[in-house]
Parts: structure tokens; C-alpha cells; sequence
């Protein structure tokens, strides 16, 4: 059960001393250490794997996941315009976090699927580069048509340079030329470490999420229930283009988390810039207070029974 | 301290996220400078503790003539006021090498 | 520049182990927000050079009317100039959009 | 010998460092991950042994260690008021500090007799939780008698929820939750770099201890005299408790150095909001200009030869 | 608040590295204290920003009287005005206990 | 070939991003963190293997080496003020940062040779400490002459208490008393993860090197040529005096990448207060923008056959 391995317990610690209100905090530079420490991790495995794969076999998934990034949004949004009853603004911004992924998300389900040994699609890290950004485009639009104001020139500078991209494509690319065996030097670190540096990780992400619960509460209950449903319905999508593009269980299993995760790092970054009309508050708060701890303890578990699911059709 | 003069200090407290643009933004209105601290605080758009990257507050400040103030108060109201947290506040002050402002 | 008026800016350099009871203070005092910054430095009570958890400093920034300044001076005159490093200092500050403060 | 352990090298080393004057410093935020580091790797080590340990058995340690948690500083309060002629809040600020622990001391302890193959009880880390509250209690008594001006609810929340009691209590319950195996998966980071997390983090106690020393020479041979006889003592009571309480040999010394150890962090900061009118400094130098080091250096093998010998008799 | 004096009250912005020789220099000057927070910013010597040791700022504030200030003013510019990145304003502030500084 | 190692991807991973403009830093806690435990490890692995050496041995070397540093910059100042064309002070600053050493540059050839399994002196780390001191001094007297007002106490005291020079004497000091089997404990920090931290080092250092690059447009091409050539004639330099001390290649090959390699850390710093009139920006941009990264890629591997040419003779 998932509920026991440590790393989600160390979720589970930073939530709860969160919420009782403990003085506990990482130092901002340790905890954006630790995410730097992540994304190359992240990176490198990727990289060293999609050094065995024939190039051409990435062109559909990237294309369908491209779409999917595309897509997802787009149905957010007139549930949250209509449904939720949000401004413009709110709603483009919130549908934004959720066509995009959660690294620490994604984090935590490699560490689930090599606990579980069980494999996936090499080209999977890619994936979380690509869906960083069609989600923020979408939101841009969203919220204000196609408008001349927007810097696009900046704009895609500040995504395709951000942190969170580079890390990961330059890691990518380091396990690519390195192989195997050149990234065994540096294997103590990235990889020997990578379960106690992603639980120390959780532990602050606890400790943040559980910052967000206040802010929650005041935004009511459909904020609530759209966090919890709203990832489960992505992750039925992205279960069923993995499927139908052919990915194993794992890379179903992937795919599905990578649809049913939101960011909380590089969107709210973009929107707080682009769609500055758009209250902050609302969207972090649904995607880290109520999306991440939902998905690091019950969704991945679950996703991994869907892909079961669907595989034995 | 026969070379002093008077100039205006002006202090912006904002989100940390404007940095780059309110850099932008000097430069065009005529700023020969600034200084940026980081800081957190509370004010109508609640606490702002730098716990998380988008609730951390900058300190910006910059000296200028009297009309170049003037110039960036009103570009900084009429662009950032009603979306972003931030607050203005002005002084004067006494500057040596007067030149430099 | 039409809206501008003046208010107090009240400025309190003091340990970091008041910086909770400070906010609290000033909730009840009728200040309206707070900008606080890390710093170091030397007073009658010695270096406090931030190198150890008990001997780092903050600076805390008030804007508000003269009213709520002098209550705020009284009150953390009276309940920690005699235990604490403290040193509070007040200028007068044009702000924009009085009502905030 | 343990002076040529390299992790007491480390301590020696910053402290020469810091008397030198060196510009030497680790950046506040490293120094910060090493602690939080260092206090979940003994809580989970302390919460995989407690999972081994019928519950009953903790009663009388308990029970017994918290009573010495109140009983040294009521010893240590006359000492300092009447022999060293402290003004009433200084002697009650710093003998608060002597009936806590110093979490520091507790790890060497713990380092030092890993490496000689000696075991001890496995609730030791509680007990350090444990000492962490009667002495604050007694402290702020013994400066203001039962004051109404205490506001204890707030106090009790900063004590119970500070980060040193949070993180060991996390730590021992993630580790008592999953267990040996569970914990494997990160255990190269929480226990593999044990000890050099612990040298790096002496050397910087190193280099504060040698910050103190001029604030103890003001101060006088009094401070010095103390913060090495008191510790002494009660490393003799702490010893004489664990054999009443039937410990071995291991936990006969670890209980010595608990009660010998002086708290640095927990106590200072709740004395400077609870006792304002206690020179802050004078505390902090003896406790970690004076006993930290003598602890690290003298004390930790001595109180090993201690309970030898108690266990000798 | 009929205890509160004027006093000036120094701000000088320059390079972290002239930090201790600052400190030493406001012990024989004369001031009584000074604090010190980390900065980074832009003039005449380019951007720095703290990125590289060598780049970064401290903004230093040192209360103290008239005589003093103009003291500490008239050494900082004959000492570091050529060489190094700095600026300096003064202004007017009230003060407690007036003793202190 | 060393440019597939990943240590120096990571370099040129930095260098890449930072020229694309990418928001890429490590905080500075952490870059801070990574320099303190890459000094530490050089220390201690040097007095490891300087336990085993006769003192008398050392002799040679170290006069050698010490005069190396005072005649290298004697050697750049000429060039750099009659064919350069800069002004006294500047060209005193930028032949002291030749003079002494990089310590990141060091860590690399460590890196390097370790991974080909060549041995080289022990003493090595000892000659880094050696080199930090005699280039200042020439630089000052350069600048200024033998001038009253330099404080020369103060300035000593800084040098030789710097944070360099005391990790790694520190670490040499703990290397050479506790003895391989003493620092095993501390091993998996300090050894086994030795590649990787230096791996993230790089990372920053070719994000910091790549912000120099828009300074060095700015002074033109001189710079850039002295950058390469000067070092390449250190190489020589430093390679001859190491076959004439009798090294092995290894040694031979550390002498010529020490002698090859400039400050950017210890003398910059010094030169600052005590030739404040040369700008900062000159020496900083060419010893970090261009002989750093040339020594990192191109360099090292170059006085590796140089030292093996030597040898064969
Ligand atoms: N009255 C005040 N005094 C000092 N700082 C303030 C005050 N009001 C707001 N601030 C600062 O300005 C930031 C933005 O203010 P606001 O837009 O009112 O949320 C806050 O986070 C505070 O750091
Ligand atoms: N004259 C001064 N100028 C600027 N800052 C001061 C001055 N005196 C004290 N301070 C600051 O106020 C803190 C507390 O002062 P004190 O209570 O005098 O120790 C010091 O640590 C300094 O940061
Ligand atoms: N006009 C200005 N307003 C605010 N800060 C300034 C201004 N000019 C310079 N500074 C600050 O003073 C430092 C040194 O200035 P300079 O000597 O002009 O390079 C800069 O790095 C800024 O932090
Ligand atoms: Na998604
Ligand atoms: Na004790
Ligand atoms: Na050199």
C-alpha cells in the first residue's frame, strides 16, 4: 500500500505539523536544493533511457500529449466560468494550472513505480517539458483573447528558460551523451539519494499545502470538489491516450498522473505576469492544497489500478 | 556637505514577481538607479510571508528629481496598483554628488 | 501627484525573537499592514550579527496616521525598550492612496 | 580514543577556526538543513527500535526522566542565585537551559557508541522530546513565580510545536510506521551520511562555541566552573537513574549524557519571550562556549567509563 | 511622545565588501550604532546583483547626530567615493530616547 | 575523452543556459555548501595520502612552488601593461589572479585523473594552499609599491584565514590525524559523492562564467587571448618544474594545471580593498569567462599529454 512508503509519510508529517501550525520550515534555499536535485535526477534518467529509443517512435506521443495539454484546459474552463461561477480571469487562470503538470507529482510516481518495479516509457520526462507549455497559452487566450498587450516574445523566454524546463531538458540531455555508464560517477547523488531527497521534499510541500488550507477555506466547496474531480477526469483521459498510443501499464500509469497533476510552480509564475487580473490565491491554493495531496496519497495508487484496468480489457 | 541637495526617495513594496518589469519600467522613466531589498509583510492583499515564491515582497527604492517621481508614481499607479500588492511612499532626501540622481 | 498625503513611517530595528509578537501588536494597535526585512548591526547591546539564532535583528516598517504612530511608539516603548535591543525612529512619508494606511 | 574520531576533529577544528578569528562560516540556511537533517535521522532511528518495544515498558523511564527534568534545574537555581550571585532571572534562565538537552550532544552520543558496537534503549530519542518541557516550565516559575502574565497556551504551542520536538516526533513516527524495510529506501541519505552530516554540522557548532568565548570572558571563571562541575554532576544523577531504571550500559551512559547536556536552541529562544529581563548572553555562552564542547570532547567518553563502571558494582 | 529628538539618519548603499571596513570606520567617527541589511541594485557602476561575490550590495543606516553625520559623510566620500560603487543620502527623523544616539 | 565526462556536461550545461538567458541559479546557500564540502575533500583525501610522506620530501616542492607563484604574475604584468595596454593597477590585479590558483579548476583534474586511475603527489592540496599567498603580495606591491598604507596585519590575517585556505588545511589537518580508516565513517559524503557535487558546482560555476561573457565584449579582445595564452605558457611553466622536482605524471600534469589555472575567489576579494583603483570587472570576467572555462574543456586533458610528453622525453 501506498499510504505506508515513507516518502508519502513524509507528506503526510508536513501536512499534519502544517496544519497543527508548527514554526517547522525548510530554508528556501534547501527546499529549491532539493528541487533542483529533483529535476536533474529526473532528467538524467530520462535522458539515459531515451538514448535506447529510435526518434521517430516519440513523434506521436509527443504530438497527442502536445494536444492533450491543448485540450484539457479548454474543458476546465467553462466549468469553472459556469459551474464555479468564477470571473474570466479566475477561471482561464485555474483551467491553465491544470492543463500543465506538478514535477513533485510526477517525482512521486517514478519513485511508486520503481518501488513497484515495474517500467514505462522512457521518453516520459520529456512529456513534462512538453506540457509545460500549451496550458499557459491556453490561459492566456482564455483570459484575453489574442491580445497585442501580451509580451508573447518575453513570454515563451520566460517558459522555455524557466528552472523547471531547463533542469529537466539539461539533465536530459547530460544522461543522453553520457549513457550509463558515464552518469555512474555521479549515480551516489542523483540517483542513490533521489527517495530520501524527494521525501524531504514532501515534507515541505506538506508543510506548504497546508499553508493553502485557510485560503481554501474561504473560496468554499466547489473549489474542493473540482480539485478531487477534476484530476480524476484528466486521469481517465490521459489513461486512455496512453492506451491508444500503445504504452505499457507504466506508461499508461504516467500518462494518466502527468494529465491529472496541475502546476504550482511554473504557471502561476506566467499567469501572475500575463493574466495579472486573476487573484493568485485561487488557483495555487486548489492545485497544491487540495490536487497534490490528493494525488500524491490516493490518486497514484488509483492511476496505477486504472492503467491495470484498461490494460486487461 | 556644502554638495548636498535635495532629491526624492522613492520606496515601493511589491511582489517579488514585478522585479524584472519594475526594472524595465525605471529605466524608460528616467531612473539613474535603484536598490532592491527583499522583504515580507501584510497589507490589503494579506500577508505576504515569502513562504512560497508567489507570496514573497520586494523593497525597491529609488532616488530621483522631483519630476521623474512624479513620472514613475503615476506609471507604477496606473499599471500595477489595481492588480498587484503594492504600496508607494515618498521622502525627501539629502544626496552628495547630486549629479548622480 | 494630486492624491498624495502624508502620513507617519514608523521604522523599529529589534530582535527577530519579537517578530511575532510585534505583528500581533500592531493587529490590535490600528496599524493596517507591515514590511519586515532581515538585518544585523550594532547597538547598546552589542553586535547582533545574525550568526546565531538569538542574535539577528529585523527591521520593521509601519505606515499610519500620527494617531496609531504614537501609540505604536508608546506601547513598544513600554513593553520592550527595557528588555529588548530596540531603536524606533519616525519620518514623515508622502504615500498614494491614503486610505490604505 | 574519541578525540581522534574525525567527527570531534570536526568540532576541534571549528572551534580553533573561530578562536583564529576566521571569516568561516556555513550560510545560515546549510547549517539549518543539517539540523533538520540530523534530528529526523534519530527520530526514525529511535521509531524503528520503538516499533520492537512493548509500550509498557516506557512508563517508568518516562516517567522517571521527566522528574529529573524538573529536579536538576531546582539543584542548579540555588547554585547560580546564592555561590554565583546571579540576579533571580539569570539564575533561573540558565538553570532551565542544564534541565533540558542539547540535541547535538545526544547525536555524538549516539555516533560514538555506534561506532564502538554499544546499543542502548531505543526510546532515548523520545526521552529527549521528553526533557524538552519541564525544565522551560520551571525556568519561568522559578523567574516570576506562577505569573498570570505568562500566556501558556501560546507558550505550550511554541514548545510542543517547535521544529526540534516536530521533527523527532516525526521522524521516530514515520519510522515506527514503516519499519526497517520501509525506511531502507531512504536510508542513504538518513543514515549512510549520519555522521558526516554530524561533522559538518560540528564544525559550525565549532565555530559558534568560539564566538561565545569572549562573551564568557566578561563574565568570569564562575561561568566556566559551572558549565563543567554541573554537567558533571548531573551526568552522575543521569547515570545513577539508568541503573535504578535497570538500563544497560549503553542507556546508562546515554541517560548520563542527556542529563549533562544543555539546551542551545529550544530553551533560549522560549526564555528570551518568557523571562525578557535574562541576559540572553549569558546563558547561551556557558551552555555552548562552556558544556557543548566539554561534552563533545571530555565529557561523551568519560560518561562511558561512568557507566562501566556503575555497571561494574 | 515628548521625549522624541531629531536626529539624521545616514543610509549609504555600497559594496558588500567594504562592510568591516565601514564598521571600523563608524567606531572612530563617533556613531553610536548602525544596521546593516543585504541589497542589491543598480547606478552608475553598473548592475549589481548579487550574483557573484563581488556584486552585491549592503544598504547600512546609522543614526546619529548633525556633527557626526557630516563627519561620517565628509570620510566615506574622501575614502571610497572614487573607487568603489556607493551612494549616500541623509534625512531627518525623530528618535526615542535621544540618548542613544 | 574528458568532454563526454559528466562532470564537465554539467559545466558546459551551465555555460549554455547562462548565455541563453536562462533564470537558472542555485541559491547562494547551496553554491556556498557545494565550496565548503569540495575543500573539505580535497583537504582530507590530500592528508590522507600526506600522512604517509617524509616530511623532509616536502621541502623542495614547496620552495619551488612558492616561487613559481611570485614570478608568474612578475611575468604577466609586463604583457599585460605594454602590449595590453591597461593601467598599473589593473595589470597588477589581473597578474595576481594569474599567480595563484582555482580551486573548482583543481577539483576537475582531481575528477579527472581519478577517473583514468593516475596517481599523482599527495602533497598536491598542500600546493593549493601554497599558491593563494605570494600573488597577492606581488600584486599589491605592483599596484602600489611597498606602501605604508597597505594594513599589512589585517591582510594576512585575511588571506591566511580566509574560508580556502582554512577548509583546506582543516581538512588536511583531520585527513592526516584520523587516517584513511578514521575518515571511513565520513566517506559517503565526503568521497562518494565527491563527482557529484563537483558536477553541480560546475553547473553554477558555467552559469556565473556565462554572465561574465557580456563584460568581456565590452574589453575586447586582448583579453580573451591572454586568457588562453597566458595559462597555456603557465602550463609550460608549471609542467617543467614539476619534471624537474622528479613528480610522477600525475604530479607533473596537477603542477601545470595549478600553474595553468587563476583565482577567482581569494584574490579577487583581497584586491578589492587593497588596490581599489583597478576595476573589478576586468580581472573577474577574464579569469572566470574565459581561462576557467578553457581550463575546465580544452585545458586539463591538454596538460594531462603535455605531462605524458614530458615524461617520454
Ligand atoms: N501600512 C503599511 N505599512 C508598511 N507596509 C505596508 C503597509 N501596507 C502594506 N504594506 C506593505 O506593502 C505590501 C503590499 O501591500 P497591499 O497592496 O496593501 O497588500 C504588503 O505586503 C506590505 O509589505
Ligand atoms: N545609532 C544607530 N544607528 C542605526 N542603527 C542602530 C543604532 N543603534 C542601534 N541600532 C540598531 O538597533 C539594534 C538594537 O539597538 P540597541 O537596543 O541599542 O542594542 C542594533 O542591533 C542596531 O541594528
Ligand atoms: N538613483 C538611485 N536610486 C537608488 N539606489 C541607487 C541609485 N543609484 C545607485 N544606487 C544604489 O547604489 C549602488 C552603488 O551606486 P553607484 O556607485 O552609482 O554604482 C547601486 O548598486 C545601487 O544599489
Ligand atoms: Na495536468
Ligand atoms: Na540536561
Ligand atoms: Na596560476
Amino acid at each position: 500500500m501506498t499510504s505506508l512508503d515513507p516518502i508519502v509519510l513524509f507528506f503526510i508529517f508536513g501536512l499534519t505539523a502544517g496544519i497543527l501550525r508548527s514554526e517547522l520550515r525548510l530554508p528556501p534555499a534547501i527546499y529549491e536544493g532539493l528541487t533542483v536535485l529533483l529535476l536533474i535526477s529526473i532528467g538524467l534518467k530520462g535522458g539515459i533511457e531515451l538514448a535506447k529509443q529510435p526518434f521517430a517512435e516519440l513523434v506521436g506521443p509527443i504530438f497527442t500529449v502536445m494536444l492533450m495539454g491543448f485540450l484539457l484546459p479548454l474543458v476546465a474552463y467553462p466549468v469553472l466560468l459556469y459551474v464555479g461561477r468564477f470571473k474570466r480571469p479566475d477561471a482561464a487562470s485555474i483551467a491553465a494550472h491544470y492543463g500543465s503538470v506538478s514535477v513533485g507529482t510526477f517525482a512521486v510516481a517514478v519513485a511508486y513505480l520503481s518501488s513497484q518495479d515495474i517500467n514505462y516509457e522512457s521518453y516520459m520526462s520529456l512529456m513534462v517539458v512538453i506540457l509545460e507549455v500549451p496550458a499557459i497559452l491556453v490561459g492566456i487566450i482564455l483570459a484575453r483573447g489574442i491580445s497585442r498587450e501580451t509580451r508573447w516574445g518575453r513570454l515563451s523566454h520566460e517558459i522555455l528558460l524557466g528552472k523547471g524546463v531547463v533542469l529537466l531538458v539539461g539533465g536530459m540531455l547530460i544522461g543522453w551523451v553520457a549513457g550509463p555508464e558515464g552518469v555512474e560517477p555521479i549515480a551516489p547523488l542523483f540517483f542513490d539519494l533521489f527517495k530520501a531527497i524527494l521525501a524531504l521534499f514532501l515534507l515541505e510541500m506538506g508543510l506548504i499545502a497546508a499553508s493553502q488550507v485557510s485560503s481554501l477555506r474561504r473560496y468554499g466547496l466547489f473549489l474542493v470538489g473540482f480539485g478531487i474531480l477534476f484530476p480524476l477526469f484528466s486521469a481517465v483521459v490521459g489513461g486512455w491516450l496512453g492506451l491508444m498510443l500503445g504504452m505499457s501499464t507504466g506508461g499508461t500509469m504516467m500518462l494518466a498522473t502527468l494529465a491529472a497533476s496541475g502546476s504550482y510552480i511554473a504557471v502561476p509564475a506566467a499567469m501572475r505576469l500575463t493574466v495579472p487580473e486573476a487573484n493568485p490565491t485561487l488557483s495555487i491554493s486548489v492545485s497544491l492544497g487540495v490536487t497534490f495531496p490528493f494525488n500524491i496519497v490516493v490518486g497514484i495508487p488509483l492511476y496505477l489500478q486504472f492503467a491495470n484496468w484498461l490494460h486487461s480489457l | 556637505m556644502s554638495t548636498a541637495t535635495t532629491r526624492k526617495l522613492v520606496t515601493i513594496i511589491t511582489e517579488s514577481a514585478l522585479e524584472h518589469n519594475l526594472v524595465d519600467d525605471f529605466g524608460r522613466l528616467g531612473a539613474r538607479g535603484y536598490t532592491i531589498t527583499n522583504a515580507r509583510g501584510k497589507g490589503h492583499r494579506g500577508v505576504r510571508d515569502a513562504d512560497w515564491s508567489t507570496s514573497s515582497n520586494i523593497r525597491v527604492e529609488v532616488i530621483c528629481g522631483e519630476q521623474v517621481a512624479e513620472t514613475i508614481v503615476a506609471y507604477l499607479q496606473k499599471h500595477y496598483y489595481k492588480d498587484y500588492a503594492m504600496i508607494i511612499f515618498m521622502t525627501d532626501v539629502e544626496v552628495m554628488r547630486s549629479k548622480k540622481f
